[in-house]
């Protein structure tokens, strides 16, 4: 039995209003075991902690229960205090009486004869505890990222500009991602290329560097500190070494008819190809789908023009084997498929596009070479429609539930640059909010309108309706006025909303990350440690965790780079003690627990036993404690209970079941 | 391959013709409609209040009937399609519905929304196969140019009717490419004729049915086709200079060269 | 409870709409092709519903001119049903006040030589009891 | 209302510590209230559930018991809740059929950020044992008061 002291928080009111704490103390003084019991205000503020303190050494507790908010807030707060203590830090339990009784029910009584259960509970379960000792593991000093735009880019310059080797790994032939693809920046309107164009090449250029294009994660095992990934560079069908880029291969490529990725399948590009002239690396890639030589093999044109002699046909993919210490996912975002969405006819008529589409229209080195033109027939529009919200804030499956945040701002400086640059086109927004915080932000939306007269109209369009003469009729409502509107217009540019790019699921899968039901990954605490996943050693840059902008985005992926500077920084770090242990009496040696290993954690050895004085040679389970996470896999799967887990036995689960059936 | 089929009362009155070409049709085809017994009105419109049972009962009577002889439940109305669908959706997901339904009917074994329902038209594309309605067009219509004319209650709820994609749909066009002519997608094809306001708003109706008209004139239509009988009523009141509307089984009929089997019937 | 805030509550019922999920995009008017017929509009129509205001909507002659054509219904992204909610009113109106808005004296001068069964019977059951 | 009279159902719910736990946490910040007979054990992962602890919830007067962990290819550890998913297909099944019903246990997933769907589920499944009664089989009759 041990000596257990209760401390019961307050927490303000949050706790105080609906369970009445002094009652919870009374009620549990009388718990087997309990010799010390009280309440406080704030039990995590150092006045709090302090009382634990106090209470450890003066009535030499041996176990201890805060009964308080979700251990995934402060269990480690608490457990650092009892160590300063002098209490094993693993000696300590938490009742949740927060977020899972104070929070949800309003009911006084009910509450807090939860919160009594709970506490018994956590007090039967301490009185199971045993002192835990966590190992240590080694840290490799490298991390990984996955995904070359703009977040990915300033992570890994950002930590290697603090002295740790840094691998990107990128799935399309180069870096760059979304924002090259982009013209202008909002709310400065700076040239995108511009400012990104810089850190590409500083990327490229850093001695602790190294990019991986056209390349996928696509195994990772191991856990934080020592992750190990395989790398799959997929065949170039170019020799990086060798090549010089001088980009004859492509102009010489007979197949010239492939959709350009670049320019959102405006424009076309060459079967050989890179995905536009500032690409890094500046070595092209054979889309194997789309080259005449793979197809029919006739032609290798490009191979007899490459001087270098860098063609290489028969390339394979090859795996790269890699350790890392630390990994952040900067995976992106793609617009949605529009599929949904036919009353907006973008499948029906050329002249109706995406924002994304806009912007390869508008850009100088883009399918129209920065002519603002329709594509359907080259001519220059006079009346230009902006749809916003098409596909975001939507309750049904047609699209997605949330805000995608950048199109507000982006459809401005877009209305802006049209009316700056062809002051005779008129421009018509169609929005159900404005949605502009941040800085500067809605002072630029108020440029848009009282600077360049862009007509914002509230209420939404119900239909375009494509005419035979080839232009648009945009039929929408104007909330304010009351009024069924029927617009004329030469192009509609419909603000699409943005998703996670969707092979993150896949690699969420794979570094066991959670993800939420939109796709984007879930951090560790929303407010606290929002660029960390729940998952140790992975760390989240720019769009995988939640829409954002440029800035936002720098900003993210400069803490993600810090978060892991931070872990690559420590030498070694302490492991979860609370892993499995086998009974070398009990256990059979029948391999049963090894087989449900995720981690290959459990090995064997033939060890000498004495039995009830039985001496004797067996074959028994061994857990490697570094590579074990406690998951509990095997303790559940062991036929003749040798295996249990530590922290969470199965004595201390059935004396919580217990209490709670009481 | 039979199919239970249910004509509704239109179409044994004012649209004889949708009818009897889509017999001679099938027949043509190598599948036949086989008219259950004793059926009766739809209804027309699916009951405005989730609460309502008794103005679906006959949809479920129809269903049943189908169910008991193991076969799908074919309709050519637009109106009755929408009904039929949409109350054996209810059958099928709504457990209240459902209950009070089971209960009222005593049927000997309980109706839960077995019976497949199909549009001739997914007949058509899902069972028969346009390639297969290909090679058996006898006399294409070549050079013809046909507006599609869906209406809305083919379409609308598209989560509920699955039948093709509610902005875009493409059934109709892809039937007129398989009996030789061509499609003119213009964009008021899936916009309201007006429907039963016809009866007492007049105007409206006509105006509406101007726009579609105009509509497909203006993208190049010698014609227009649709399934639902007051759609073509509405369309043929239209003011502006009109173009000819058909049935689509009417067509069918020409091109599968048993038109006059169909007029005979 | 009012009886106003009662019909408002059945008009919910009958409908299965919810007219709290409504964030008033009025995407609902813009699709509407009978929105210049109505004194009430269909983005209206769901505000007056949500607060409670049923004693002009009844009297609206916005009821008799929504075709049922599920435009507003489809196209809806918060998934409102308008369209619904006007079939929900017109109901309430010709189940408890009995006011038919059709009535079968009228019945013969409206018809005419092409007039599909189909037309009737869709008005009957839009228009009565 | 008499609250004296109502059934109060006796519900553990096993959660798993990376998704449905922090699920009910975050159920909890959003103030989405479910009643109060559901209490949670927190448990690294549902494939930590052991039949065993099922069984003596029972015996110790459970009337429901539910396990939460992670969806599918979203585990933590991987895997644990496949094998979780097996278990209890298994051990349901066989709880039924010595008389405690289908409805009085249930698996469930819910990632860390569906506080919505877990308070949902929390209401409907003491719905259910409500409907359900009292469990009065393998109680352990000693235990009862």
């Amino acid at each position: 039995m041990q000596r257990v002291g209760v401390f019961v928080c307050h927490c303000g009111s949050n706790i105080a209003a609906t369970v009445d704490v002094k009652r919870v103390v009374e009620a549990i003084s009388n718990e087997p075991g309990v010799v010390h019991a009280e309440d406080y205000q704030y039990m995590c503020s150092e006045a709090g902690q302090a009382l634990i303190a106090k209470a450890i050494k003066e009535k030499a507790l041996t176990g201890i229960v805060v009964c308080s908010c979700s251990p995934r807030m402060h269990e480690a707060t608490f457990r650092k205090a009892a160590e300063r203590a002098g209490l094993n830090p693993y000696m300590v339990e938490i009742a949740n009486i927060r977020e899972h009784c104070s929070w949800i029910h309003k009911d006084i009584v009910e509450a807090t004869e939860k919160a009594v259960i709970l506490a018994r509970a956590a007090i039967a379960k301490v009185n199971l505890n045993t002192p835990l000792k966590p190992g240590e593991s080694r840290v490799t000093k490298r991390a990984l990222v996955i995904g070359g735009g703009i977040a990915g880019i300033q992570t890994a310059l950002d930590i290697a500009d603090a002295g740790y080797e840094v691998d990107i790994v990128e799935k399309t032939p180069s870096i760059g991602g979304r924002m090259s693809q982009l013209d202008k920046t909002f709310p400065t309107l700076d040239c995108s290329a511009c400012i990104l164009t810089p850190k590409m090449v500083e990327a490229a250029a850093h001695e602790k560097i190294n990019i991986y294009t056209y390349s996928e994660v696509d195994k990772v095992s191991g856990f934080v500190g020592d992750f190990t990934v395989d790398i799959r560079k997929k065949a170039r069908s170019v020799d990086m070494d060798k090549c010089t880029g001088c980009g004859v291969c492509q102009e010489k490529c007979p197949s010239k008819k492939a959709p350009s990725e670049f320019n959102r399948g405006l424009g076309t590009r060459s079967a050989i190809y890179t995905p536009f002239a500032q690409a890094i690396p500046n070595v092209p890639v054979i889309d194997r789908e789309n080259c005449i030589k793979f197809k029919t093999g006739k032609c290798g044109i490009c191979a007899k023009v490459c001087q270098a002699g860098a063609i290489d046909y028969e390339q394979k993919d090859e795996i790269i084997t890699e350790k890392y210490g630390a990994i952040v996912v900067a995976t992106g975002f793609d617009t949605i498929k529009l599929d949904n969405y036919d009353e907006y006819a973008y499948s029906q008529s050329k002249d109706v596009i995406t924002s994304l589409e806009l912007e390869r229209v508008m850009n100088a080195a883009g399918t129209t070479k920065g002519h603002l033109e329709r594509l359907s027939d080259g001519k220059a529009p006079k009346d230009i429609v902006f749809i916003q919200c098409v596909g975001s804030r939507c309750a049904d499956d047609r699209g997605k539930s949330y805000c995608s945040k950048i199109c507000c701002m982006y459809t401005a400086k877009h209305a802006m640059l049209i009316r700056d640059k062809y002051p005779d086109v008129n421009v018509t927004v169609f929005y159900i909010d404005v949605r502009t915080p941040g800085k500067n932000f809605d002072e630029f939306y108020r440029r848009a309108v009282e600077q360049y007269g862009v007509n914002y109209i509230k209420g939404q369009v119900g239909k375009v309706i494509p005419q035979p003469d080839g232009s648009l009729l945009v039929q929408g409502v104007d909330l304010l006025d009351n009024k069924q509107i029927l617009k004329q217009a030469d192009m509609v540019v419909l603000a699409t909303a943005i998703e996670p790019d969707p092979d993150v699921r896949k690699i969420a899968t794979m570094l066991t990350a959670s993800i939420d039901t939109n796709n984007f990954l879930t951090e560790a605490h929303a407010k606290l440690r929002p660029v960390e996943s729940p998952t140790a050693g992975i760390f989240l840059s720019g769009v995988c965790q939640g829409p954002k902008d440029i800035p936002e985005t720098v900003a993210q992926a400069g803490a993600a780079a810090v978060k892991a500077i931070g872990l690559l920084a420590k030498d070694k770090l302490l492991t979860n003690p609370c892993t499995a242990k086998a009974d070398e009496l009990l256990c059979n040696g029948c391999s049963a627990c090894a087989n449900v290993c995720p981690y290959g954690a459990i090995s064997y050895e033939v060890k000498e036993v004495n039995d009830h004085g039985i001496r004797e040679q067996r074959r028994v389970a061994v857990v490697n404690s570094a590579l074990c996470q406690g998951c509990g896999a095997c303790t559940v799967t062991c036929p003749s209970g040798a295996m249990d887990l530590q922290g969470f036995s199965n004595l201390q689960i059935i004396s919580e079941v217990d209490a709670i059936c009481q | 391959m039979k199919y239970s089929y249910y004509p509704g009362c239109t179409l044994r009155t004012k649209a004889k013709d949708l009818d009897d070409y889509a017999r001679a049709s099938a027949k043509a085809l190598g599948f036949e409609l086989e008219e259950i017994e004793n059926w009766q009105c739809c209804g027309g419109v699916y009951p405005l209040g989730s609460d309502e049972i008794a103005t679906k009962l006959s949809s479920v009577r129809a269903l049943n009937e189908a169910k008991e002889k193991g076969q799908p439940l074919v309709t050519l109305c637009s109106a009755c399609h929408h009904v039929i669908k949409r109350v054996n959706d209810d059958m099928k997901n709504v457990e209240d519905i459902r209950t009070r339904a089971n209960n009222y009917m005593q049927l000997s074994e309980p109706y839960m929304g077995e019976t497949e329902v199909l549009h001739f038209l997914e007949v058509l594309r899902d069972k028969v196969g346009f390639d297969k309605l290909k090679e058996k067009v006898v006399n294409p219509l070549t050079g013809v140019k046909i507006g599609a004319y869906y209406g809305c209650l083919l379409l609308r709820p598209g989560k509920l009717l699955q039948f093709d994609n509610p902005e875009n749909p493409t059934i109709i066009e892809d039937f007129i490419r398989a009996i030789g002519a061509e499609p003119v997608v213009y964009p008021y094809r899936n916009e309201c004729c007006g429907g039963y306001i016809s009866l007492k708003e007049k105007d409206m109706a006509k105006n509406m049915c101007d726009k579609i008209m105009d509509s497909a004139k203006g993208f190049g239509a010698d014609m227009l086709i649709t399934a639902c009988p007051l759609c073509l009523y509405n369309l043929n009141n239209s003011t502006t200079d009109k173009l000819p509307v058909y049935y689509f089984t009417e067509l069918l009929a020409e091109a599968l060269g048993v038109k006059e089997e169909g007029k005979d019937q | 409870m009012s009886s106003e805030k009662n019909c408002a509550q059945q008009i919910k019922e009958i409908s299965g709409a919810d007219p709290l999920k409504c964030m008033k995009c009025g995407k609902c008017s813009a699709s509407c092709p009978s929105f210049n017929e109505m004194d009430i509009k269909p983005h209206q129509f769901v505000s007056y519903v949500a607060n409670g205001d049923i004693e002009a909507l009844v009297n609206s002659k916005s009821l008799y001119k929504c075709l049922s054509c599920f435009a507003c219904l489809e196209r809806c992204p918060r998934d409102v049903k308008p369209a619904k909610l006007i079939d929900a009113a017109r109901q309430l109106v010709v189940r408890q006040r009995g006011k038919d808005y059709l009535t079968a004296d009228e019945i013969p001068e409206l018809l005419d030589e092409g007039l599909p069964q189909q037309l009737l019977v869709s008005a009957f059951r839009r228009y009565r009891r | 209302m008499s609250v004296e009279n109502q059934f109060k159902p006796k519900i553990v719910a096993f959660c798993c510590n990376w998704c449905s736990y922090a699920g009910a946490d975050l159920a909890g910040s959003s103030r989405l209230t479910y009643p109060a007979d559901v209490k949670i054990i927190r448990v690294p992962c549902s494939c930590r559930v052991n039949p065993m602890f099922i069984l003596r919830a029972f015996e110790k007067g459970a009337d429901g018991v539910i396990i939460c962990g992670c969806h599918p290819g979203d585990c933590h550890y991987s895997t644990g809740n496949y094998y979780a998913r097996r278990r209890m297909t298994l051990l349901f099944s066989m709880l039924d059929y010595i008389g405690i019903e289908n409805g009085r246990t249930r698996v469930e997933w819910v990632s860390a950020a569906e506080g919505v769907k877990f308070s949902q589920t929390m209401n409907e499944f003491v719905d259910k044992i409500r409907s359900l009664g009292e469990n009065v089989r393998l109680g352990d009759l000693r235990c009862k008061k």
